[in-house]
């Protein structure tokens, strides 16, 4: 009975324990206290080295065993940590379906992290799938349609896994992670391989053919159920990608195998899918007027930069990649909150009906802010030392044009966060919302712990780091350098060391300064929020002044003839090929006549056996 | 003790026959009896099953065996007859009538489900091809029969659907009776074990013929591909129960006969890619039609259709890879597909009625899910350790393009049955119909189903030991042929 | 289209079924079987008709199987036919020829075929044959007079016991011999009407089977026949 | 040129069976694919038969001073024997739904009889749910 032992009895104990006693206040609290409990056992894992849990069964001769390392440390904190904040954020929801399905990713997820070979990764990865569903469905008749298209999508991909599984074991004659590793394959195969498995994972991923269905199912359900699916749920797959070129198909690999010969390889081509993953789904969200999609549709774009990062699969790229998964987590996680938060107080999210709820809601604002900050990848917060990491690694690759791409993602990223924020907080109050209250304590004070963390880690990003650092070695790379407030450069000859300690000091100088120039003035005057003019009129409260609908026209304008919904024809080209061949199968059973095919049979045969 | 297991197909057939007559004059000991019979014939399968005495040969009024008639008895055969007659007493009509006509005709029924269980049995044992072909008509002739019971007037289509149905049953048998004649020619001998020495004159086009001929005869009960367009109209006309019964379990019997018709008559690999071809295209056409489904009942006759051409698929792959999947497919779906159509014996009507259900009827919808889920493969249900051994048996043969189709139908399948859920956990704004819940019994079995189906997740090693050995005696020609031909020749 | 599908698939098979019958050996087939219960029948079941040995002795159980067919076809014909409403008979009765003719020819159809019936062993004919005799003359009166209808409490009677005497006379078999369906008692002298074991009790019980089946089946149609009218 | 019996033989079975299925495939009346069946259950009843017969034989009875003497195979003739009874069986029961069809629809094409039971099957889908629906007779 080690720790890991114990972290998934303790897991498995809250998933039952959330069955029985979930309904009550009581529970709930107690609930959450398990997530830290989880978090303090994880804590007893040694993140440097591999633990092997002593559960392990065996099933037609294969042993399935559960061993946790680095990486999956890396991955179970931000886990437990997201669940940690979402079940306090979601105290005071009553469904019990919440705080099961919670329950139950934890440990689905928790399981897949310390798979110990393919078998029990496939396993875990389809529980992980299907206990997705339970968190989905949360919301109104809409979340259920996103379920349907969402299981749909992960069986899919589910079911490209299972065949390069299967692949892999009647190549090798086995389904321990070692297995490709000792028994090297044809490039066919590692190409086959390659194509059902990271093809398969990055369904959950959303990489890009396969990104439609993400934003609705992450998005449209209860609030803290958006909070951790949109937090981490999407990074499993990013998980199972790590381990498949870990295990299976490694980056040389990938490269060695070309798509056009000499010119355009695997991973060129994985590249750009993560590239373009970063911009159109980014340039969707800019699209959305409800706050909840907008923000799913970035999960999506960020999920890019990870991928890209990955890919790379340097130093520094690989740091970049794993530490955005930290940081995108605690961002979208706050974001989510916030915007659920105003959900609850006014019942909406469609920016177009919400404005000005600054004044009533400032914690969920203050929360907004160092969200949106994070994800738009703006120092002081984390999320612009990961970014930095993966442009840093970009720029030394000499992938120009790749980093042009993710640039012009961030770019939309800062658009359409601040459209965000304008629509939501800042501009004119509605006269409806002029009772908001802020969000109940449950819901504020998570939030503002997540806001300290993102800020902590954006300042001093070595804490982080050295989970990074634990991860990167466990899947076979050097460590990054880093130290408390940033990184070191391996490669001297390009000078990039990132310290935020320093950039901060900077940064909040400059703040100091425009403080005391704006205070020095001193000629601002509270009115109320509702005394507003606009061109030499006075403005009653019924008159809207403040735009939000077609934000952006000029740019939505320039923008769209780049943007045709092909992904959606796509996929109304599939589901229509399905529905015809459907209707052909079906012509089948309509028949009065049916004998013909017995003979048509009979007869083949016989020609055939016959010749 | 070895000669009693014969009990279990004499004794139904006997209270068959007496039925009507006992029934004139006491309706209480009519419905009382065939359970009591069922439960007996239970009794000695079981005592057979676990005296270890299995695999034997038993040699029908001690006849020698070419010329006589064999039943060979083995854990496969044992299982697959325990399995008809405990599904036959779950599923067994329940309904009690006052009217005396309505009581007649209600015996006619019972006599009807104990031929057809006894011609089940008779399947299950049976070593002569020409027997099988007697208990297989028996069994097709007590269908009919049953399908065209109804107590609701209104629905006139069981007649239509009984008679299209009686129509390719009766080709199909003879295309089979063509198929004997054929083995006949060539070899002299309709004995399994015999012919198993005779394959050297069997393996040339005309075996091959006999094969195919065989193949679309006997695959009617088993829903193959070209001739199972009766499977959706049947199971539609037909009481839903029955159809589990015949979905669930009299197919799986005909499914044997053509695999023992595979590894006795024609066990070559041309044989083996007809059927994989078959079973491609009846899961390809099942999986489809059923997609497209607005009526649930339909739909899981449809994923009937498509789990047994998965089954054909495995019985394909050569060797004892294949036979393990082919069972392990076959032993699932009988469970699956049993507690599907006990859902629909309430549920059976459109699917968009069903809206808002699941919040009124949890257990049942629980039980849908759960099924369904098994179903589809979600480890580590049985259903994904069924798949799993198929998968890998095809992968083992490179047949890539099957491992494709049924990836591809299993998403398909999702799609479907998932839609049924959303439908049940409906939000939307409409009155919920009031359906009547299920009756308790049929939730009572559908949970048995469910609570075997966790066990099975605990007893893997078990199960997987069973159809280890399960394979080994089917695989076993030689011993087949020593037990049925040789042993009584010195035994008596 | 599909017609002519159909066309060309049969023309398919008819040319392909003749040339898989080119191959097979008429007139001299392997008589692997066949040879063998030649040579045993005799002092095997007692019977100088060998298809009578083959079919109540060696394949016994087939015949079970057969009789438990018609028996299932007749209950379920009856099934299909429960549902509708008798209506009173208005057609009137067949004319002189067939109402004397149908007098006359009773009593020798019960005497023919209870002759056929019980000399099953020893000539060519047995229960089925036989039995068809029997329905045939028990449908004879119903030709001549459509109003009337056979008891079918008898018929059921009839059907229920003469089954159950078959299996019984099996299971009787299985409990003193050990086997289902062996022959019990003595062989008797080859070619004598009391002979060859239990095979003529066997073939009573399949005649009598046999011939309530069939009458009741076309009891049932005609019924039907003259509701339809 | 006089046919030998071997193709006498062959011919009237095959020419049975593939009568049979062609009236199968071709008929749209009820009835006639019902005698269709009978036609091909005769041919493959033929061919069983024919599958026991040998040149220069008698039938496999012991008449006489019971000597043996070749005899055609009697397998196939008691097999043929229950088969046909089977048959009969069969097209027995077949003929008493065709009565209900009949009945029911007032046709026996099969074209028709086909479009009149999927009607049938959607209105009963629709009501399958519907409150007021009669006691199931399971």
């Amino acid at each position: 009975m080690n720790a890991l032992d114990l972290l998934l009895l303790t897991s498995l104990g809250t998933v039952l324990f959330s069955v029985v006693f979930s309904a009550s206040l009581t529970g709930r609290m107690l609930l959450t206290m398990l997530y830290a409990v989880q978090t303090v056992i994880l804590f007893q894992i040694d993140a440097g080295t591999e633990m092997v849990s002593s559960f392990g069964f065996e099933i037609f001769n294969h042993a399935l065993g559960l061993s946790f390392n680095g990486l999956s440390w890396f991955f179970a904190l931000i886990t437990l940590g997201s669940a940690f904040f979402a079940a306090w954020y979601g105290l005071n929801q009553q469904q019990k379906l919440l705080h099961v399905g919670l329950s139950a990713n934890v440990f689905s997820m928790l399981v897949l992290l310390s798979a110990g070979d393919f078998l029990s990764l496939f396993i875990a990865w389809e529980l992980v799938s299907w206990s997705g569903v339970l968190l989905m469905v949360l919301g109104k008749q809409e979340s259920l349609v996103a379920t349907l298209k969402y299981i749909t999508y992960a069986i899919a991909g589910g079911m490209a896994v299972f065949a390069g599984i299967i692949l892999i074991y009647s190549w090798t004659g086995s389904l321990a992670f070692n297995a490709v590793t000792e028994n090297p394959l044809s490039l066919s195969q590692y190409g086959t391989l390659a194509i059902l498995l990271i093809g398969g994972f990055s369904v959950k991923m959303a990489l890009l053919p396969f990104h439609l269905w993400q934003a609705e199912a992450y998005a449209l359900t209860s609030g803290p159920a958006s909070v951790f699916l949109g937090a981490i749920s999407a990074r499993m797959g990013l998980f199972a990608i790590v381990i498949t070129m870990m295990h299976v198909v490694d980056l040389k690999t990938l490269d060695s195998i070309f798509l056009i010969p000499e010119l355009f390889t695997f991973r060129d081509f994985l590249i750009w899918v993560a590239a373009l993953s970063i911009i159109l789904p980014t340039y969707t969200a800019l699209r959305q007027n409800d706050a909840r999609l907008l923000l799913a549709w970035h999960g999506i774009g960020q999920g890019g930069y990870m991928m890209l990062g990955l890919l790379m699969y340097d130093q520094m790229g690989s740091a970049g990649g794993l530490l955005h998964v930290f940081n995108y987590a605690s961002c979208q996680a706050i974001l989510f909150m916030s915007v659920f938060s105003i959900l609850h107080r006014t019942g909406t999210t469609n920016l177009n009906q919400l404005g000005g709820l600054v004044a009533r809601m400032p914690l969920s604002f203050l929360a907004m802010l160092v969200g949106i900050i994070g994800l738009a990848g703006l120092p002081p917060m984390n999320g612009f030392v990961s970014k930095w990491l993966v442009y840093r690694s970009l720029l030394s690759d000499g992938m120009a044009i790749v980093f042009l791409a993710s640039v012009i993602g961030t770019l939309g990223t800062i658009l359409s966060v601040y459209k965000l924020m304008h629509n939501s907080f800042l501009g004119q109050l509605r006269v409806e919302h002029e009772h908001v209250k802020e969000a109940p304590w449950s819901m504020t004070v998570p939030m503002m712990l997540l806001a300290i963390i993102i800020f902590i880690t954006g300042v001093m990003p070595g804490i982080s780091l050295e989970l990074v650092a634990n991860a990167q070695s466990a899947i076979g790379l050097t460590p990054v350098d880093y130290h408390l407030g940033g990184v070191v450069s391996a490669n001297s000859a390009i000078s990039g060391d990132l310290d935020m300690i320093w950039v901060v000091l900077v940064l909040f100088s400059g703040f100091g300064i425009a403080a005391i120039l704006f205070l020095s003035a001193g000629k601002s005057r509270r009115v109320h929020q509702l005394d507003n003019y606009a061109g030499g009129h006075f403005l009653n409260a019924n008159n809207q002044y403040q735009y939000s609908d077609n934000f952006y026209a000029g740019l939505m304008h320039i923008i769209k003839p780049w943007y045709r919904y092909s992904f959606k024809w796509f996929e109304g080209a599939v589901v229509s090929f399905v529905n015809l061949a459907a209707v052909f199968s079906r012509s089948f059973f309509n028949q009065a006549h049916m004998l013909i095919w017995m003979l048509v049979v009979v007869t083949t045969v016989m020609a055939v056996a016959i010749i | 003790m070895k000669h009693y297991i014969i009990l279990t197909v004499i004794l139904p057939l006997l209270v068959a026959f007496l039925l009507p007559t006992i029934g004139r004059f006491s309706y209480f000991l009519a419905r009382a009896l065939p359970p009591i019979i069922l439960i007996f014939s239970i009794v000695i399968t079981a005592c057979v099953y676990n005296n270890e005495t299995a695999p034997f040969a038993l040699h029908i009024g001690d006849f020698v065996a070419p010329q006589g008639i064999v039943f060979h008895v083995d854990s496969i055969s044992l299982l697959m007859a325990l399995s008809v007659q405990v599904f036959a007493l779950f599923l067994w009509p329940r309904r009690s009538f006052k009217l005396q006509s309505e009581q007649i005709v209600s015996n006619k029924r019972y006599s009807l489900m104990l031929l057809l269980v006894a011609s089940a049995n008779g399947l299950a044992f049976s070593g002569d091809l020409f027997n099988l072909y007697v208990f297989y008509e028996l069994l097709a002739v007590a269908t009919f029969g049953l399908i065209s019971f109804d107590t609701n007037e209104a629905n006139q289509a069981r007649f239509a659907a009984a008679f299209r149905y009686l129509v390719i049953s009766a080709t199909g048998s003879v295309m089979a009776l063509l198929g004997i004649a054929l083995v006949y020619f060539l070899t002299g001998t309709l004995n399994f074990a015999h012919l198993a020495t005779q394959q050297a004159n069997l393996f040339n086009p005309i075996g091959l013929s006999a094969f195919a001929l065989l193949l679309v005869g006997f695959g009617v009960k088993a829903e193959l591909f070209p001739v199972n367009s009766w499977v959706p109209e049947v199971y539609s006309a037909a009481s839903k129960k029955l159809s589990g019964y015949l979905a669930g379990v009299i197919s799986k019997l005909a499914v044997l006969v053509i695999i023992k018709a595979l590894l006795f008559i024609f066990p070559h690999s041309e044989a083996a890619y007809l059927m994989l071809g078959l079973g491609l295209a009846g899961l390809l056409i099942g999986e489809l039609s059923a997609m497209r489904s607005n009526d649930f009942t339909r739909m899981i006759s449809w994923s009937s259709v498509a789990q047994l051409g998965l089954v054909f698929i495995a019985f394909s792959i050569p060797g004892q890879a294949g036979i393990i999947a082919g069972l392990a497919v076959l032993f699932h779906h009988m469970f699956v597909k049993t507690a599907l159509f006990l859902i629909a014996e309430k549920w059976g009507g459109r699917i968009s009625d069903l809206h808002g259900q699941g919040y009124l009827n949890l257990i049942m919808s629980g039980i849908f899910i759960f099924v369904a889920l098994s179903l589809i493969g979600l480890p580590p249900l049985p259903g994904f350790w069924s798949k799993f051994l198929l998968l890998n048996g095809l992968a083992g043969q490179e047949y890539y393009f099957a491992i494709a189709i049924i990836l591809i139908t299993t998403v398909i399948e999702v799609n479907y049955l998932f839609r049924v859920a959303n439908h049940l956990f409906s939000r939307e704004d409409k009155p919920v119909l009031p359906i009547n819940n299920h009756h308790w019994f049929d939730t009572l079995t559908a949970s048995l189903i469910v609570v075997a189906l966790i066990v099975a997740v605990w007893e893997l090693p078990t199960i997987n030991d069973q159809l280890i050995i399960m394979s080994d005696q089917l695989l076993d020609i030689e011993s087949y042929v020593n037990r049925v031909l040789i042993s009584t020749e010195n035994g008596l | 289209m599909y017609q002519f599908a159909s066309f060309v698939f049969l023309l398919g098979f008819l040319f392909l079924i003749s040339v898989i019958t080119g191959f097979l050996p008429l007139g001299e087939p392997p008589m692997l079987v066949g040879q063998v219960i030649q040579n045993n029948a005799a002092s095997e079941t007692g019977a100088s008709n060998f298809v009578t040995s083959v079919v109540l002795g060696y394949r016994g159980i087939d015949t079970l199987g057969e009789l438990s067919i018609l028996f299932a076809a007749a209950t379920a014909g009856s099934l299909v036919l429960s549902g509708l409403k008798q209506k009173s008979i208005e057609s009137g009765d067949a004319g002189f020829l067939v109402k004397s003719a149908s007098e006359l020819f009773f009593p020798l159809l019960i005497v023919v075929g209870l002759y056929i019936v019980l000399h099953g062993h020893l000539t060519p004919g047995g229960g089925f044959q036989g039995g068809v005799i029997l329905a045939a003359a028990f449908f004879l009166p119903l030709l001549a007079k459509p109003s009337k209808s056979i008891n079918s409490l008898a018929l059921g009677l009839i059907e229920g016991l003469s089954g159950a005497a078959f299996i019984i006379i099996g299971l009787i078999a299985l409990f003193n011999e050990g086997a289902f369906l062996k022959p019990f008692f003595e062989n008797g002298e080859l070619g004598s009407l009391i002979s060859s074991g239990t095979l003529p009790l066997l073939y009573i019980a399949v005649g009598l089977k046999v011939g309530a089946e069939l009458a009741s089946l076309l009891n049932l149609l005609n019924q039907e026949e003259v509701n339809d009218s | 040129m006089i046919p030998d019996i071997s193709s006498i033989l062959f011919s009237g079975a095959i020419g049975l069976l593939v009568i049979g299925v062609g009236g199968l495939l071709l008929s749209n009346n009820a009835y006639r694919v019902l005698l269709a069946l009978v036609i091909a259950e005769a041919g493959a009843n033929l061919m069983l038969v024919i599958a026991g017969y040998r040149w220069d034989a008698i039938a496999p009875i012991l008449t006489g001073d019971f000597t043996p003497q070749p005899m055609v195979d009697p397998v196939p003739q008691a097999m043929v024997l229950t088969a046909i009874v089977i048959g009969v069986g069969v097209q027995a029961l077949a003929l008493t739904l065709i009565i209900r069809v009949k009945k029911a629809y007032g046709t026996l094409n099969m074209v028709e009889i086909k479009k009149r039971m999927e009607m049938d099957f959607d209105r009963l889908s629709q009501e399958a749910n519907q409150p007021g629906k009669l006691e199931d007779n399971s």
